[in-house]
C-alpha cells in the first residue's frame, strides 16, 4: 500500500466505529478523511472545536461561504440542523463529555493508552491547539494513524515524547490492524490479513495480547 | 448608544506594553481593519491573546512580523513559521495553552472567577508550575483567569446600541473576549438598528466602541 | 431527529431517590407538565435542584407538597412557606447557594471542570466546610460541580432535531441544565421544522427527549 | 414621614447616584422603587440576575407577557436595545464587574462595610438569592433602607447577624443621610435637614466621621 492508500484504508476503518446519534470530533489530517466514509445508514453528529455542529461536505464554487470553517482553517458546509457556538460552548462541550467519539492522528500511542501527537523536541512546536481537551473530554478516542514512522514503530510501551494526555485512549486503528487499550493493556482486535500476526507483533514495541483477533473488514 | 470610532482615532486607545485579545480562529472571525491600524501605530511590546498566530500576512500574524509583540499566549502557532522561528530564537515570548482551557480563563476573567478546574493537560508539561486541587479523588489543575488592557472583536451586525451577533464560525473567542477587557472595539460589518433581543450573542453593555467596516441597514 | 415522548411514558425515566435538575425561575420558564407528570408517578426521595422552590401549588412547590422531595438545593425558598416550613422541621433537607454560584456549578458540571474559585460567600458561613484557595492573594471559595440524573427544561421553540430556543426570561437556568444531566427532557411550548444555526440556544445534542405542549408549526 | 414616605423620600435620592449609561441592578423592595426616579437627562440600563438588560415599566393589561419577568417573578417590559440571556451569562456579567451600581435593603450595615441581609437566626430562612453574588461582583454597592427598624438603629459598629458579605459597602441611603464607606471608616456625606445631626449621631450605632455634611437634596 502506498502511504495515500494505507490512510485511506485506516480511514474506511475508522468510519465502521461509529453508531447512529454519535457526535464525534475528527482530528486535522488522516481523520478528516474518516467523514468521506460514513455508513449511509447511520447519521452522526460532526462537532468541529471552532464552533459547530452539523459539520458538512467541502463546499463547491457555488456553496462556498468563507465564514463556514473547520478547526482547520478551511471552508466547509452545516448541515440542515447543525448550529454554531462560542469557542467556551465548544469545549463545554468537549470537557463536559458530550463528544461521543473523538479521532485523532498521533506520533506515539503507548500499551497504558497514554499518546504523544504535539512535540518533537528540538523541532518547532506548533501548538496542542483542542487536542488535549479532546482526548481528556471525549469519551472514547480513537487513534488513527499509520502503524509506522520512517520504519520506527509508533505503539510502543511508553511514549518517549512529551505527552498529550496520560491514559485516555481507547483504540487504536492502523493499517495493520484494530487494537484496544484496556486496563493499560493492548489488545489485538482485529488484523489486516496483508499481513502475518508475527509481522503485527514485530511492527510493534507495546506487549500485544492476541486471544482470537478477527479478520480486518473495510468495505 | 454606542459609541462609533474612526480608525485613525484608534491610536488614542493603543499604547506600548498593553495587553490585547485579539478574536478569531485562524483569522476567521478577525478584525483585520483594526490590526492594521494597531500596525500603523507601531506601538511595541504587546501581550497578545489569540488561539493562534495568524498567517504571516494576516490576522495578528501582521502585527509578529512587524515585530510588535513581546509576548504570544495562543493554542497553536502551527501555519505561521515566523512565529515559530521568533519563538525559536526566543525573541517572542510565546505561552502555548491548550484551546478548551484558553477560553475557559478568559471566560473565568471575564465572569470574576478566581479560576477553574481542569484535567485538561493534567500528567503533561502543561501542569508545570500550577496548583493542583484534589476534588472527589480526581487531580485537577487550577487554572487562573485571563484579563486584558484592550479587546478587539469582529461582529457581523452590530446594533445601534452595540448589541452584537456573530455570524457562523466567525463566532469562536470574540464573546468571551469581549467579557474580559478593561476596553473593548468592535469591528462591525454592518451595522443596523436593531437586534432581535433573544440572539444577541455579545449584549451591549461589553462593546465600548465600534468601527464600521461599510454603510449599511 | 429528537424522540418524542409521551407524557404517559415519562414514568419509565423516573426511580425513587434520583437527582432532578429543573429549569425555571420562580416557576417562569418551569416545565409544569413534566412536573405534574412526577407527581403523579409518586416516586420519592427526590433531590431537586431549582433556583427556588417555587409556589406552594406551582413549580417544584408541587413536588415538595406531595413529599417527594428529600432533598432540596436552591438559591432561595421564600415564596413557598411550606417548604420553608419542611426546612425548619428538618422534614426537608435544604441547601442555600448563592444564585450565581448554583449557575455556575451547573455549568461546571456540564462542562467537565473539577469546580470554580468564586469570592461569592467569602466570610459568610457559605464558606463552611469548603476548600479556600488562594490565588494571586485573593481567597475564593472552591465550588464543585453538580449534575444529576435527569433535567428538565422548557423551551419555546423546539425543532425536529432537538434544537432549543427559549423565550424572554424563561431561559434562566435552563440552558446550563440541560448540559449538566444524564437525560434531558424537554418540555416543548412549540415544535418547529428548524432554528436559525445562530439563534440556537441549547443545540440538540443536549436534548434526549421532547414532550410536546400542543402542536404547532 | 410615614413608612412609605421614607421609602419613596429614600428611592428618589439613591436614583441621582447614577451616571449616564451605568449598568444597574435594583433589589427586591425599596431598591425597585427607584427605577421611578431616574433623572430625565440620562439613560441606565437596569439588569435582572433572572437575565435580561434594559428592564422597562411594568406592563399594563396591553402589554402583559408572562414571559418577562424580574428578579421578583412579577412581569416586566424590555426597553428597546435591551435582550435577554441565561444564569450563567447573568452571573458572569455580575460577578465580573460589568453591573457599575447595585442597590440592596440591609438588616444591617455596619462600619467596616460588612451587611447582613439574609438570615435572622430562629426565623425562616428565605435565602440569599442573588444578593451575595451582587454585592461581592458589583463595582459599586448601595444600601438604600430606612435608618431604624422598629426603633433600633440598622447601621453597626459590627454586624451580629450572619453576613451576607464583608467589607462589601460603599454608600447608605437612609431617610436620615447618605453615608460613605471607606477603608472601614463611616462618613456622613448629606444628611436630611429634617434631623439634627445629633439625632442622627443617635441613631448610629457605628462611628460616624462627620466632616462638613452637605444638605441632602431630593427632587
Amino acid at each position: 500500500m502506498t502511504r495515500q492508500e494505507k490512510k485511506e484504508f485506516i480511514a474506511k476503518r475508522v468510519a465502521r466505529e461509529f453508531t447512529d446519534g454519535d457526535v464525534v470530533n475528527l482530528g486535522i489530517g488522516l481523520p478528516t478523511l474518516v467523514a468521506n466514509y460514513i455508513p449511509e445508514d447511520i447519521t452522526i453528529y460532526l462537532q468541529s472545536e471552532n464552533g459547530l455542529i452539523g459539520l458538512g461536505p467541502k463546499p463547491d464554487e457555488t456553496t462556498l461561504d468563507k465564514d463556514i470553517t473547520n478547526a482547520g482553517g478551511q471552508p466547509v458546509t452545516l448541515k440542515t440542523g447543525g448550529m454554531y457556538f462560542d469557542s467556551a460552548t465548544s469545549f463545554a462541550i468537549i470537557r463536559g463529555g458530550h463528544v461521543d467519539k473523538t479521532v485523532l492522528g498521533s506520533l506515539q500511542v503507548d500499551e497504558t493508552g497514554s499518546l504523544a501527537n504535539w512535540i518533537i523536541p528540538g523541532k518547532l512546536v506548533p501548538g496542542m491547539g483542542g487536542a488535549m481537551d479532546l482526548v481528556m473530554g471525549a469519551k472514547e478516542v480513537i487513534i488513527a494513524m499509520t502503524h509506522m514512522n520512517r520504519g520506527k514503530t509508533k505503539i510502543l510501551k511508553r511514549c518517549t515524547l512529551p505527552l498529550t494526555a496520560k491514559n485516555q485512549v481507547n483504540k487504536i486503528i492502523t493499517e495493520m490492524g484494530v487494537f484496544e487499550i484496556k486496563d493499560q493493556k493492548l489488545y489485538l482486535l482485529e488484523y489486516n490479513k496483508d499481513f502475518t500476526i508475527e509481522e503485527i507483533k514485530a511492527a510493534t514495541e507495546a506487549d500485544l495480547i492476541i486471544h482470537n483477533p478477527k479478520e480486518m473488514v473495510v468495505y | 448608544m454606542v459609541k462609533q470610532l474612526k480608525l485613525n482615532a484608534l491610536e488614542e486607545h493603543l499604547h506600548d506594553g498593553m495587553s490585547i485579545l485579539v478574536g478569531g480562529f485562524m483569522c476567521v472571525g478577525t478584525p483585520e481593519l483594526i490590526i492594521d491600524e494597531i500596525v500603523k501605530s507601531n506601538v511595541k511590546d504587546l501581550t497578545i491573546y489569540c488561539n493562534d498566530s495568524g498567517f504571516e500576512e494576516q490576522g495578528v500574524g501582521k502585527l509578529i512580523k512587524n515585530n510588535q509583540v513581546k509576548k504570544l499566549v495562543a493554542s497553536h502557532i502551527g501555519l505561521n513559521p515566523y512565529a515559530g522561528k521568533l519563538m525559536s530564537s526566543q525573541e517572542m515570548d510565546v505561552e502555548l495553552i491548550p484551546q478548551g482551557t484558553l477560553a475557559e480563563r478568559i471566560r473565568a476573567g471575564g465572569s470574576g472567577l478566581g479560576g477553574i478546574l481542569t484535567q485538561t493537560g493534567i500528567n503533561t508539561i502543561v501542569e508545570k508550575n500550577k496548583q493542583i486541587i484534589n476534588v472527589n479523588n480526581q487531580s485537577y489543575i487550577l487554572e487562573t483567569p485571563i484579563r486584558a488592557d484592550l479587546a478587539i472583536i469582529y461582529g457581523n451586525k452590530i446594533d445601534q446600541y452595540g448589541n452584537t451577533m456573530y455570524r457562523a464560525t466567525t463566532r469562536n473567542f470574540n464573546p468571551v473576549m469581549a467579557m474580559a477587557a478593561d476596553k473593548v472595539i468592535a469591528q462591525a460589518r454592518h451595522m443596523v438598528q436593531q437586534l432581535d433581543p433573544e440572539c444577541v450573542h455579545t449584549p451591549h453593555i461589553f462593546v465600548d466602541y465600534v468601527i464600521k467596516e461599510e454603510d449599511s441597514d
